[in-house]
């Protein structure tokens, strides 16, 4: 019996490979995120925005290679598991994808990025490409960096560069508290924190920073109160998820009611759940920026966006930015097919973004550089969060962040 | 003279303030077929656990062939060489009756908690396995489940996995309970069969099979054994009857 | 010494949240010898329900009706599903609720979706009772604080006062008596879990608007429920009390006091490799009580059951 | 507490290599080598591996739930640190250790064997519910470590390393999926192969007289706990041998390999499976791998769906698949097995429709509840559809109401059927 599953398996497995190979004229990119599972709705916002992108800035206006090609986003459920990711990659490779687009969690991304590195190690010939747009621990294009990775979000050095920016300007903050989950990332954002203010504002005191085990806080209450109880002025914090929710509801709960800075403390159920009392308080550092609509062709793509996708949100707007660039990449080499050439293409290039202002993907270490705002939580903004009413408005720009960043990254090119 | 097989020393229990038994003193020679008899709830079954190790005593000792075994675990207990059976018919309901007996022989095989023998190639213990089937009459019912038997079939199973071993001291708890006439006749043939040469220590019920088997009889009333000694002298004991043939034995034979 | 306090009430809160839903599941246990897995997910079907019914009514009704109707689904799944698994044992009982948490896990998630919904406490509660040194502590916790006072008194009510509850109180302690309850024990059954999955929906109403509502609360509570009762001695609804006053204070504490290992290393007389970030034992030394928080109860719970196996307050063993 | 479906081995005095013993494994053993070059692909490759993995892991945990009777809700703490000092090692390979790749399984094997052997000394002195709530506190413990305790863990991003750096063994350096199947594979069987063995040692059989009546066992000589704690160690042992095989396909190691989501699921396969029979698991992983990746790229609702199958299997049939394919044993032996075809294939036409249309609603309402907005153009079994009216619903309805109203009427004829093959002598 066993025999007998096993061969159906197999079967099956091969029909359905068989079957997608089948191969169009299209140019198909592996989109590996979360499709289920708790992190579904950041995978499938993530996809809405790829699909909206391709349609509207690649496919219609026929901007790539002349209208004789089309993009075209081939979904893969990782749920958010490292194992489940390399699987989903095979697969895809397997069906002749070359182009791999992930973002949700850097631990997959780390796996990704390492079993991409692995996989065209050996075998030179047939490499893969990484785009990583929203993966933002700074190691892997710093320490982990490696040629066919290309990062599209600001990683969260750079982030915390403009998030210190806006503190810094802000006489009124003395006293800062930063807490963070207890993983690379929450770490990073952890010391970002500490050296930015402390170059920019020496005289800011760090009154609590603390790592708290990641998704196992039940109730943040004990955390709201120390916070309370160090005095301070502002709250820095990289969660997301339920221990965004948790922290910003149990300190504003608390009766904290100055700035929380998040690098996710919006959408995907965040906005709605802080509602009115998030208002003026819940702030969001991220790429490019959504209200008001930076140019009126973003305006114009974020509303069909929301015709589109009544259900979703416009959340993360450097997504927008991956098909586009990598349109010009392929349309400077003249294919698809020659991954390497298009890798290189892609360093350097230069591209005038409609959410992010003007973006360069650096050459030395594949991070983009992009406007960068920090927004807060404001009632009735024009492309609002989680229907509840309210947005987030840009409140600090700055572009080209970090332009002159150090990286430590030594690029091996092939 | 060689140390008794069982020997039982102030021998006290207590569950709580229930004292169950209190202060028994009792020798069992080496080869000795001994009955433990008494009214119900006089402490029978207890004795039984606390001289298998399913019980702790609360004080006094149990010393088998002269050596300490107060305290030890069951089957610590059992390596020592006693083996008995259970009230409730107590076996391996999931596994074959031939499994059941093979489970009773392994440990005094010498094969103990091995993991480099295969079990079906030992033919030493499948021979021996087969023997004791034979013995108790179940070699036709080898390969059906020990759970799917008949009652009478469990009784004489829960035997044949207390002999199997080879235990020189066999405890026997009610083994004819809920039997017919006819059944009790086999099991009664059946246990005198299997203990030859060995010390047996029987609690039964039924009259008949205590006075056709043991050699000697200790009666339990309350936690004390107020009489040990042959049949015919159990028997025409005064104290025995009126504190127990008196009033309990002809309820009993009802 | 304020933090201390508002520590001390924010730790009974948690407790009281516990106890709300270890009562159900004692209550459970202790009757039906059922040790429900899926129990976390009865609290987190309360508060969808609560939710979805916020929508339409408000608050109040949702927290009189979820409950009820989370209840009567316990019913129906004890008199369909688990009364059909009874007769194979204990073990395939056990599988069945984990198999049932799997289940209302996505269906949540098939009816409500993934991201967390927008549930807040009503406006009528939405005020700060009192502030301690800085600390708010908001009305609507010392609502939650009287709903579980009034739960467990209630419960003790019945339990000590009522012929119903002497006989389930005998039943706690000797599960054969079970068998009083008189003939229709399988009905007595279906209202027991009825009621104990009805406590944990509202229980699950209760923390909603605090802890959040989203398809991860069963699981991020569901283990943590074991543990307590089994803490407390399976059975035994002092224990459950008890370990879960115990639990909420320790994991509260434990997040409330920044001690490190450093500290206590450096107190012992240890001192501080330099270059930490490359010695094997920097975790060791980066160590902080607030990280150690969450695995407390089940450090506690291993040691408990090596050294006492029936549990702090248990009398039967399993 | 005991599980209650039966053990199949009956065999008592069969020689250790019969010939009616050895053709399944040669069978098995031709058939593994055989299939890639059937199915070639990589992923079809990743897969079969992943398979095989679970097989070793399903295998192991059967050790304690159906031979031994613990129900454990940590089993992934063995696998996972198994698989954390394997992939340690491969590191040190790379460093400069000398160790063939084809070893490593077993150096992974000895520290489940190690942590086992620890672990199981305080935790398999009790059965039942104690030791599964221990299994349960061991493993919630350890899976938050792995976020603790970063050196050797690596916190959330796990552990990587490279297979590949090893000395290459009769010039394989296993840089192919192929090469790593191959490997995979003769680990299974040897694997397989030993667990099968151990169940008919004398230590195997006890433990099955220790899952069935421990008190029994105790006044037979043997002491329920060590009884129980060899087997857990023997099962950590093949667990730790699982978890290098991941580490060795995978490259990676993460907290996921050690939580309790993992330790669920292999419970979940080797009960679905049929946890009474040494093929139980293998039919379970090979079941469970398939709806998980297969249907896993069909449909959002897998999970949903292996959750329904999984408490359907406990309600109707909790002696698992392999409990079923038991069933027809008799049937088969009293050569009636023919009766049964016609009315299966009878059922079978309407019961498949019934699942699919009911699936259908599910994935008509999913859609139209969560898919992407204002798009309702649906594809399902190939047909596009617009999911937005009720009318897609209404007729998923339909088809499934009239297709389980044909079930039902098919199910009397069954039921004779099967007892008329259940029974030597003919019945009217």
């Amino acid at each position: 019996m066993n025999k007998f599953n096993l061969m159906m398996a197999s079967a099956l497995a091969a029909g359905l490979v068989a079957g997608v190979a089948a191969a169009q004229e299209k140019i198909r990119i592996a989109f590996i995120d979360p499709l289920s599972g708790p992190f579904a709705t950041t995978g499938t916002q993530g996809l809405a925005i790829y699909r909206h992108s391709v349609k509207e800035l690649v496919n219609e206006p026929g901007a790539l290679l002349n209208g004789q090609a089309e993009f075209e986003m081939v979904p893969f459920d990782n749920k958010i598991s490292a194992k489940e990711s390399l699987i989903q990659l095979q697969v895809a490779m397997d069906q002749g994808i070359r182009i791999i687009a992930q973002g949700a969690s850097s631990g997959v991304a780390n796996a990704l990025t390492e079993a991409v590195a692995k996989h065209n190690r050996r075998n030179p010939d047939d490499p893969v490409i990484f785009l990583n747009h929203s993966a933002v621990d700074p190691a892997l294009t710093n320490d982990k960096c490696q040629f066919w990775h290309f990062r599209f979000d600001a990683n969260a050095d750079i982030k915390m560069d403009a998030l210190t920016d806006d503190i810094a300007a802000n006489p009124d903050i003395k006293k800062v508290y930063v807490i963070g989950q207890d993983y690379s990332f929450g770490k990073a954002v952890a010391a970002a924190a500490q050296r930015f203010l402390k170059e920019k504002r020496p005289d800011i005191e760090i009154v609590g920073n603390e790592l708290h085990p990641i998704g196992k806080v039940k109730d943040f209450t004990p955390y709201a109160r120390k916070i309370v109880g160090s005095g301070a002025d502002a709250v820095i914090t990289g969660n997301w998820g339920g221990d965004m929710v948790g922290l910003g509801k149990a300190v504003m709960g608390a009766g904290f009611d100055k700035p929380i800075y998040t690098y996710y403390g919006a959408t995907s159920g965040i906005t709605a759940a802080f509602g009115e009392e998030g208002d003026g308080i819940v702030k969001l550092v991220g790429a490019g920026q959504v209200n008001p609509a930076p140019t009126p062709e973003a305006q114009e793509f974020i509303e069909a966006f929301y015709v589109n996708f009544p259900d979703l949100d416009f959340g993360q707007p450097q997504m927008a930015n991956v098909a586009p660039m990598l349109a010009a990449a392929i349309n400077e080499v003249g294919n698809a097919t020659d991954i390497k050439a298009i890798a290189y293409a892609l360093e350097g290039m230069e591209y005038d973004s409609i959410v992010t202002g003007k973006t360069v993907m650096r050459e030395s270490d594949h991070q983009t550089i992009q406007t960068v705002t920090v927004q807060g939580q404001t009632p009735g903004a024009a492309f609002e969060y989680d229907k509840s009413g309210r947005g987030m408005v840009a409140e600090t720009v700055v572009e080209l962040a970090s332009n002159d960043s150090a990286t430590t990254c030594e690029m091996k090119r092939p | 003279m060689s140390a008794p097989a069982i020997e039982l020393k102030n021998l006290e229990k207590s569950f709580g303030l229930a004292k169950i038994i209190q202060g028994v003193d009792l020798q069992i020679a080496k080869g000795e077929r001994h009955a433990v008899i008494g009214p119900n709830g006089a402490g029978k079954s207890t004795l039984f656990n606390l001289i298998t190790g399913r019980f702790a005593p609360t004080s006094g000792g149990v010393f088998l062939h002269g050596e300490d075994v107060t305290g030890l675990k069951p089957f610590e207990i059992n390596r020592r060489g006693l083996s008995r059976s259970f009230q409730i018919t107590n076996i391996f309901p999931n596994m074959t009756v031939f499994e059941n007996i093979r489970c009773g022989l392994l440990w005094t095989m010498g094969y103990r908690y091995s993991f480099w023998h295969m079990i079906g190639r030992q033919l030493d213990v499948t021979e021996k396995a087969e023997g004791i089937l034979a013995q108790i009459n179940l070699s036709s019912r080898r390969n059906e489940l020990a759970g799917t038997l008949a009652y009478a079939e469990q009784r004489a199973l829960e035997i044949g996995i207390t002999i199997a071993g080879g235990a020189d001291i066999i405890l026997l708890d009610e083994p004819c309970a809920g039997m017919s006439h006819s059944e009790t006749d086999l099991i009664v043939d059946l246990i005198r069969n299997v203990t030859e040469d060995k010390t047996l220590l029987i609690v039964e019920h039924d009259m008949g099979v205590i006075f056709d088997l043991a050699d000697k009889i200790s009666v339990l009333v309350y936690g004390e054994v107020i009489e040990s000694d042959t049949p015919d002298v159990v028997r025409a004991s005064a104290k025995v009857k009126e504190a127990y043939l008196g009033a309990s034995l002809e309820e009993e034979a009802v | 010494m304020a933090l201390f306090l508002v520590n001390v009430l924010d730790g009974f809160v948690t407790g009281l949240l516990l106890f709300m839903l270890c009562s159900g599941l004692t209550l459970i246990f202790s009757m039906m010898g059922v040790l429900n897995f899926a129990h976390a997910s009865f609290y987190m079907l309360g508060a969808y329900f609560a939710y979805q019914i916020s929508l339409v009514t408000g608050f109040w009704s949702g927290l009189l009706i979820a409950p009820l109707i989370v209840g009567i689904i316990g019913a129906l799944i004890e008199r369909y599903g688990l009364r059909r698994v009874h007769k194979y044992g204990h073990v395939p009982e056990l599988i069945f609720t984990f198999g049932l948490a799997l289940l209302i896990e996505e269906a949540v998630q098939f009816f409500w979706g993934k991201s967390q919904l927008p549930f807040s406490e009503p406006a009528a509660l939405d005020f700060a009772a009192f502030a301690i040194a800085g600390n708010a502590f908001p009305a609507y916790k010392v609502f939650m604080i009287a709903v579980a006072m009034g739960i467990f008194l209630t419960l003790l009510y019945i339990l000590t006062k009522t012929r119903i509850g002497m006989t389930i109180q005998a039943a706690l302690s000797y599960p054969e008596t079970v068998q009083n309850l008189g003939h229709n024990v399988p009905l007595v059954f279906m209202c027991v879990f009825g009621v104990g999955t009805a406590m944990a929906g509202l229980a699950g109403v209760i923390a909603g608007p605090v802890l959040g509502v989203f398809p991860g609360m069963a699981l991020q509570l569901g283990s943590i429920v074991f543990v307590t009762i089994v803490i407390g001695g399976l059975g035994s609804l002092w224990g459950a009390l008890v370990a879960s006053l115990i639990i909420g204070w320790l994991q509260t504490f434990a997040t409330a006091y920044d001690v490190t290992a450093e500290q206590i290393l450096t107190a012992i007389g240890f001192t501080k490799p330099e270059m930490i970030w490359d010695h094997p034992l920097q975790d060791l030394w980066t160590l902080t009580l607030p990280q150690l928080g969450p695995i407390l109860p089940y450090l506690l719970m291993i040691i408990v059951l090596v050294l006492r196996p029936q549990g702090l307050m248990g009398n039967r063993e399993s | 507490m005991t599980i209650v479906s039966k053990t199949p081995l009956t065999a008592g005095t069969t020689r250790l290599i019969s010939l009616s013993n050895t053709i399944p494994w040669a069978f098995a053993a031709l058939f593994l080598l055989c299939l890639p070059f059937v199915f070639q692909t990589s992923s079809a490759l990743t897969i079969m591996n992943q398979m095989a993995i679970t097989i070793v892991f399903a295998l192991s945990y059967n050790m304690l739930l159906g031979q031994g009777g613990m129900l454990s809700f940590g089993h992934a703490v063995y696998m996972g640190l198994g698989g954390f000092f394997a992939i340690h090692v491969m590191n040190m390979v790379e460093d400069g250790l000398w160790l063939p790749l084809p070893l490593l399984p077993l150096i992974g094997g000895l520290f489940g064997l190690i942590f086992a052997f620890l672990i199981g000394s305080f935790s398999t002195r009790r059965a039942g519910t104690v030791f599964a709530m221990i299994s349960l506190g061991v493993g919630e413990l350890i899976a938050a470590c792995s976020v603790i305790i970063v050196v050797f863990f690596g916190g959330e991003e796990g552990i990587s390393g490279d297979r590949t750096m090893g000395p290459p063994v009769f010039g394989y350096e296993f840089l192919t999926q192929q090469e790593v199947y191959y490997l995979t594979v003769v680990w299974l069987l040897v694997a397989a192969l030993l667990m099968y063995l151990f169940s008919r040692t004398p230590i195997g059989r006890i433990a099955n007289a220790v899952r069935d009546n421990e008190e029994r066992a105790e006044f037979l000589g043997y002491s329920q706990r060590n009884v129980r704690w060899i087997s857990f160690c023997a099962s950590g042992f093949f667990a730790g041998v699982a978890g290098s095989l991941f580490a060795i396909n995978f490259e990676i190691l993460t907290e996921e390999n050690l939580n309790l989501a993992t330790s669920g699921s292999i419970l979940l396969i080797t009960f679905i499976g049929g946890a009474g029979f040494f093929v139980g698991p293998i039919i379970g992983a090979v079941v469970f791998t398939l709806l998980q990746t297969v249907l896993g790229l069909h449909t959002e609702l897998w999970a949903l769906y292996l959750g329904i199958l999984f408490v359907a299997c406990v309600m109707f049939f909790p002696s698992g698949f392999a409990g079923l394919i038991a069933m027809h044993r008799r049937p088969f032996a009293l050569g009636k097995l023919k009766l049964l075809i016609k009315p299966y294939v009878k059922v079978a036409i309407p019961a498949i429709t019934s699942v699919l249309s009911l699936a259908a609603i599910l994935e008509i309402l999913f859609h139209k509840r969560h898919g992407y907005g204002g798009d309702h153009e649906m594809h399902l079994y190939g047909i596009a559809f617009d999911s937005g009216g009720y009318q897609a619903v209404a007729l998923a309805a339909i088809i499934a109401a009239i297709s389980l109203f044909l079930v039902s009427r098919v199910l009397p004829e069954i039921r004779d059927a099967w007892d008329n093959a259940n029974h030597a002598e003919d019945r009217a």
